[in-house]
C-alpha cells in the first residue's frame, strides 16, 4: 500500500489555489454539511434506527463538495452507493436524506431506495446506483442527450478505484471519448476496494489515472483532500465538456476514514497508513489553511453552528416522521403510478 | 422493421437510434436500411461492440428528455448487458420512488430457425419477463411488428421487443399510413370450440397451422396471439378457456420457467373450475438450440408436434 | 458456510475458491473466515471486481482440470456475468457434443430481508433455473448448506448455489463429520392431510411457520422443501399433491416466472385429476423490493400471509 | 481508414525472420489448409450444403498458423465465431471440420455446434466462442489452472479488434496481468468491426497495442500477414508466459479477404483498401518469398496436391455422411449424457 508521499502528494494538502472568499466559506460549510450528517447517520445506526447498509463518505467529502460547487445547477450528477455527500454537495436538504437512512415516508425515495439510492432529479442528482460500474454508461447516455439536445450540460459521475477494473468501466471510457460526450468520470480512489488493497487486485499503479491513454485521454491525477485543486480540476474539465472537446477522467486521490460499510469497522488496515490519511482530513486541513490565510474564525464558527442546526433539525424532523404507508410497495413500477401487469 | 422504426423518428424528434452497425450498414439483418440516410448520424448512430455502453447510453438518455431505440443485435446478448436491464433500467423508477422515467425501447432478434447455433438463437422473452419493472413485446406478424413497435416507443415505461429472427423472411401485409397498435392486448386469431391454444411470436404460424390440421381431424382450436407478455392480456386468455375448457401452450423457449408456465399458474389459480383437463404446455426440450437443420427443426414446436399432443391430449 | 467451503477444500484438492474479498478479509458476510490461512492464497484467491473475469476464469479452470468455487457476493451481480453463466457456463458441454465438462460451483447470497434494497436483495433463482445446461440448489438449513454445497461441488455439472441471506443470521443443527447430500431430492418436513405448500429457502422455515398456525386453525399441511430446482424431485412434489389434492407454492421471487409458475404447471398437466382445486402461487408481487423495512416485510410473502392464503382458498 | 503503410506496415510482408525449412514448409502447408478450406466451405454455401451463418478468416491466416506451429501440443486454443483457420492449425484433420459445416453427424460436433463452435479437446483445441469477448475470460481460467498444477501450459486466446470495446476484453486482461497468468491474448486486427470501421468506434488507433500500457504491458504491434513475424511474436509471447511472466497482448494488423460473414458480400470497403491488402496476401507473398529464397517449387507443389488431395476427401467423406439422430437433441446437457432436469 502506497503512503501519500509515494503518491507524490504532499503530507498535507497544498491548497496552491485560490478561490474568492465566498467560495472557500462556501466550500467549507459544504464539506461540513457532508461530514455532520454521515457522522449522525452513524450515530443513529449505533442506536439501530438506520436499517440495511450505509457507506459513508467520512474523509472523501473534498471531492464531492469542489463538484458540487463547479458545477452549473443543470449539470448532472451520478453517484454510487457512496452517495450521501454527493447528495447533499447537489443542494438537497438534510432532512429528506436523513428520513431516507431512517427509512421514513417523509425520505427522498420515500423509503423505497435507501442509503445507497439517493436521488433527487429535481436537483439534477441523478441517482446513486449499487451495482459497481454500471452508472459509468449511464452517465454517458445523459451527456449524450445533452450533446443532441445543445443544452451545454455536463454529466459528472463519482466511483471508486475498485470500479476501474470491471467491464463496464471501459465500455463507459471508450464511448464517450469516440463521442466525444460532455462527462467527467471522477474516480475516488481510497485505496480499498472494500476490504482489498486496490494495488492487489490492480495492473497500474494509479487505476484511472494511468488507464486513460487507453482512451486517447491525458492522465489527471490530483489530491482529492485538497478542497482546491479538486475544485480547479473539476473547473477544468467541466469547462472541457462544454466546450465540445469531449470527456476527462479524473483520479482523486483520497480514503474514508471509517470501514467500506456499516458492518465493517475497518480493522484491515494499518494504524499508520490511517494516521498519515487522517493527518490529510479535508476539512481539518482546509480549516487551519483558512484560519491562516486570514479568515475570521468567527465565521467559521457561523458555519459550524448553522450546520449543526440543520443537522438537529433535520434529524429530528426525520425521527418524528412516520414510516412508509405498505401500500407504496405496489407503487411505481410503472409510469401510470402503479405494479399491474395484466388487465 | 425500418419502416417502423423510421415512423417513429419521424413522429417524434426525441426518438434517436443506437446500436452495432445499425447506421452504415443498415443493421445485420438489413432492417435499419435508408434510416441514417434520412435521419443522420446524429439520431441513427453507429456503437462500439459494447452493449453495457449501449443501453447505459439509451438509460441516461432517457432520462434526460430523448426517446431512446436501443438495438441489441442478438437477444442471447442481454446477457452481457443484462445488469443495465435487469438491475437499472428495470429498477430505478420503483426506487426512486418515481422520479426516474425511463421511456425506451431495446429492440432485438431473438429465437431460433436460422440454424445459428446454441448462442445465436435462444428465446428468452422469459428472461425478461422474469423481470419487474420490464415491459414485453413480441410481435408475430409484420403489421403487428409495426404497430406494437410504434406502441412500444411511445410508451413512458421501458419495453423489450423481441423480434422472431425465424419470421424476418416472412411476408404479410401492412397497410399504408401511420400504424399505432396498443401493448397488453392479445389477438384471438382463430375462433374454435374444443381448447384454447396460446402461442408467441414464431410459434404463431405454427399454431394457426396445426390448428387447420386439427380442424381436419375434428379438433376445432382456439388459437390466441399473445402479442406483450407484459403487460399480459390475461382477460382474453381466461375467457378463452372458460369457453374451450383447455389450455395448451405453445413456446419456443427452452421447457422451464417459460411465459407458458405463467398463463398455466394463472389459468390453475383462477380458472381452475373452468377447466375440463389438464393444461398442457409444448415448449422446446429444456436444452441449449443446436445447429444443424435436422436437430434445430426437431427442437423447436413444429405445428406437427402441438398437433399431436393437442390430438393425444383430447384423446 | 466456511465449514462447507473448508470440507470441500480438503476433501479434493482440485478445488479452488475465488471471489472478492473472500481470502484476506473471510467474505462480506463472514462466511468464509479462516479458508485462506487454512488452504493458502493459491487455492483460495481474492479477485478484482470483474464477476466476468471471475466466472471466465472459473469455466476455464473447469475446462483443464480443476473444480473451482467462484462467489458472487449477491446474486443481483450474477447479472453483470450472465453471459459467461448462461450463454458459456451452461451451454458449452452441449454444443461440442459433450466434449467439454464444467465441474464447478457459484455461490452467491440471494434474497432479501436485509434491508439492502433494490439492487442488492432479489431472489434470482428463477433466472439460473430458466437457463438449460445449470443446476440450482437453494438450501434452507445449515445443515443443508453443509451438505447440498458438497454435493454441488462433487457434481459434474456446473451448479449455481443460491444461500439466502435473510438466513445468514439463522442457527441450526449440523451435526460432524463429512456430510455430503443428494442433489434433486426435496424433503417433506411436514406430512399433512390437507393441502401440500411447496417453498424454497428462506420461505421454507415461514411455511413451516404458517403449518403450525393452520393446524391451529385445522387445516392440517404438508411442507415440502424443494432444495433444489435442477433437477427437480417432481415426484416427491407430486405424490404429495396426490395425496392432499392441493398445491400451494411460496416464493421469495417477483410473481412471474418464478419456479412455482413450473410447478404448478407441471402438477396442472400431470396430475390435474388429483386436484379437488386451484392451484395458489403465493410471491413476491412483481416488484423490486423497497429498502424500508415496513415495505420489505410487507412486500415479501410472510407466514401471516400464507396462513391468510390458504385459509382463504381451502375455505 | 489507415492504410497498411500509415501503419507502419510495408506494402508486402517484410519475411526478415529466419527459420528453419522444415518449418518454413510447415506454416506454409498450414497456411494452405486453411485458404483451401475456406474456399470450399464458401462453395459448399452457394451450393447451399452449409447451413447457418459463417465467419471465413481468408486473408487473416498467418496469425493462425504462426501460433500453431509455435504452440507446445498441450497448449491451448481459443477462439472465436471465426475458428475454422485455428482449429486446422492445432491439426484436427479437416473432415469432421467440414462435416460440422454441412451439419453432419460426422462433425466435430456431431452437428450439434456449428461453423461458429468448432472445439476439439482431443487437440486442445477449447472451442470457438461466439459472444464476443466471453472467451478472454475463459482462457484466463485455463492459464490459472496451468500456473496452479505448475505444468507449463500456455493459454493462447484470438479475437478481433472490434472485441477490444466490450467489457469482457478489459476484465480479462486486468485479472491476467495481475495474477500473471500464462496466457497469449492476439488481437487480430482486420479493421473491421462487422461493417464499421474500428476507427470510428475505438478511442484508440492501434485498439490492442495502444492499450497494453493500461494493463502494465508493453505494446507488441506485428504485421498480422507476415507468417515469419507473426511465428517470432508467438515464440516470444509463449516462452514469456512459460518462464512465469505473465500474459502479452498481441496486436496482429491483418485484413480479411471477403465479408464479415456469409450473409454479407462486404461491398462497404473501398477498391483500393481491397486492393492494398490483398497484394499483401498472406499466402501468396510467403510463396513468393520461399520461392525467392531458393525453396525448390516442386516442393510447394507437392505440399499444393497433398492439400487439395485433403481436401476433396474430407468434402466428400463429409458429404456422404448422414445428418445426426435427432435423438442427440437430448443429449448432453449433463453430464450424465442426458438432457433431464427431473425425476
Ligand atoms: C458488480 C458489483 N460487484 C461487487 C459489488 C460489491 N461491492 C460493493 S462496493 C465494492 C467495492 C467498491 O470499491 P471502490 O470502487 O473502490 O469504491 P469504494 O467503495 O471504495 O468507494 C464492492 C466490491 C457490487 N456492488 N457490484
Ligand atoms: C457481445 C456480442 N455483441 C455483438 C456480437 C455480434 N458480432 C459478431 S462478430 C462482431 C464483430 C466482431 O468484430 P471483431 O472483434 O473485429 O472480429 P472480426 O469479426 O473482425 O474477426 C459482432 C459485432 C456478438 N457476437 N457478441
Ligand atoms: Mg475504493
Ligand atoms: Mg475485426
Amino acid at each position: 500500500m502506497p503512503t501519500p508521499t509515494d503518491l507524490g502528494l504532499p503530507e498535507t494538502p497544498a491548497f496552491a489555489s485560490r478561490v474568492d472568499d465566498e467560495l472557500a466559506l462556501r466550500l467549507y460549510r459544504s464539506m461540513l454539511r457532508m461530514r455532520r450528517l454521515e457522522k449522525r447517520a452513524y450515530d443513529l445506526f449505533l442506536q439501530n434506527l438506520v436499517k440495511g447498509t450505509s457507506h459513508l463518505a467520512l474523509g472523501q467529502e473534498a471531492i464531492a463538495a469542489a463538484f458540487g460547487e463547479a458545477m452549473r445547477a443543470d449539470d448532472w450528477t451520478f453517484a454510487t452507493y457512496r452517495g450521501h455527500a454527493h447528495t447533499l454537495a447537489r443542494s438537497v436538504p438534510m432532512e429528506p436524506v436523513m428520513a431516507e437512512l431512517l427509512g421514513r415516508s417523509t425520505g427522498l425515495l420515500s423509503g423505497k431506495g435507501g442509503s445507497m439510492h439517493l436521488t433527487s432529479v429535481e436537483h439534477h442528482m441523478m441517482g446513486s446506483y449499487a451495482i459497481v460500474g454500471a452508472h459509468l454508461t449511464v452517465a454517458n447516455g445523459a451527456a449524450w442527450s445533452a450533446q443532441l439536445r445543445g443544452t451545454d450540460q455536463v454529466a459528472v459521475c463519482f466511483f471508486g478505484d475498485g470500479t476501474t477494473n470491471i467491464g463496464a468501466f471501459h465500455e463507459a471510457l471508450n464511448l464517450a471519448a469516440t463521442w466525444r460526450l460532455p462527462v467527467v468520470f471522477v474516480c475516488e480512489n481510497n485505496f480499498w476496494m472494500e476490504y482489498t488493497p486496490i494495488d492487489t487486485v490492480t495492473a497500474v499503479p494509479r487505476p484511472a489515472a494511468d488507464r486513460s491513454a487507453a482512451y486517447g485521454l491525458e492522465p489527471v491525477f490530483v489530491d482529492g483532500n485538497d478542497v482546491l485543486a479538486m475544485y480547479d480540476a473539476a473547473s477544468a474539465a467541466l469547462a472541457r465538456a462544454r466546450s465540445g472537446d469531449g470527456p476527462t477522467l479524473v483520479e482523486a486521490a483520497t480514503y474514508r476514514h471509517g470501514g467500506h460499510s456499516r458492518a465493517d469497522p475497518g480493522k484491515y488496515r494499518a494504524e499508520d497508513e490511517i494516521r498519515a490519511w487522517l493527518a490529510r482530513d479535508p476539512i481539518d486541513t482546509y480549516r487551519g489553511h483558512l484560519v491562516a490565510t486570514g479568515v475570521d474564525e468567527a465565521r467559521l464558527k457561523e458555519i459550524d453552528d448553522d450546520v449543526a442546526r440543520e443537522l438537529d433539525e433535520a434529524t429530528e424532523a426525520a425521527k418524528a416522521a412516520p414510516p412508509p404507508d405498505v401500500d407504496l410497495v405496489e407503487r411505481d413500477v410503472w409510469a401510470d403510478g402503479g405494479a399491474s401487469w395484466r388487465n | 422493421m425500418a419502416r417502423g422504426i423510421a415512423q417513429e423518428l419521424e413522429h417524434d424528434d426525441r426518438v434517436v437510434f443506437l446500436g452495432e452497425d445499425v447506421a452504415s450498414a443498415g443493421g445485420v439483418f438489413k432492417s435499419t436500411v435508408g434510416l441514417l440516410d434520412r435521419f443522420g448520424p446524429r439520431r441513427v448512430r453507429d456503437t462500439p461492440i459494447s452493449e453495457q455502453a449501449i443501453l447505459g447510453a439509451a438509460m441516461g438518455a432517457a432520462m434526460t428528455g430523448l426517446r431512446p431505440i436501443a438495438e441489441i443485435m442478438f437477444s442471447d446478448f442481454l446477457a452481457v448487458c443484462w445488469d443495465i436491464v435487469a438491475n437499472e433500467i428495470a429498477k430505478t423508477r420503483y426506487m426512486t420512488g418515481g422520479q426516474v422515467s425511463l421511456p425506451l425501447v431495446i429492440r432485438t432478434a431473438n429465437g431460433g430457425g436460422l440454424r445459428f447455433g446454441a448462442q445465436h438463437s435462444q428465446a428468452v422473452e422469459n428472461w425478461a419477463m422474469a423481470v419487474p419493472g420490464l415491459k414485453v413485446v413480441a410481435p408475430a406478424t409484420p403489421r403487428d411488428v409495426v404497430g406494437l413497435f410504434a406502441a412500444a416507443v411511445r410508451d413512458p415505461d421501458p419495453v423489450i421487443f423481441f423480434e422472431a429472427k425465424g419470421l424476418y423472411p416472412g411476408k404479410g401485409e401492412v397497410p399504408d399510413g401511420e400504424i399505432v397498435d396498443e401493448l397488453g392486448t392479445a389477438r384471438v386469431l382463430r375462433n374454435g370450440r374444443d381448447c384454447t391454444i396460446v402461442a408467441l411470436a414464431a410459434m404463431v404460424p405454427r399454431a394457426l397451422e396445426a390448428a387447420e390440421t386439427l380442424a381436419g381431424l375434428g379438433i376445432d382450436a382456439t388459437v390466441v396471439d399473445v402479442r406483450s407478455l407484459v403487460p399480459l392480456d390475461t382477460r382474453t386468455i381466461l375467457e378463452s378457456v372458460a369457453a374451450t375448457g383447455r389450455l395448451f401452450t405453445v413456446e419456443e423457449n427452452p421447457r422451464l420457467v417459460g411465459w407458458g408456465a405463467e398463463v398455466v399458474s394463472i389459468v390453475a389459480e383462477e380458472a381452475w373450475s373452468e377447466l375440463s383437463g389438464p393444461a398442457v404446455r409444448i415448449t422446446t426440450p429444456h436444452v441449449p438450440l443446436p445447429s444443424a437443420d435436422a436437430l434445430e427443426d426437431h427442437a423447436r414446436p413444429s405445428a406437427a408436434r402441438i398437433v399431436e399432443t393437442v390430438r393425444k391430449t383430447l384423446g
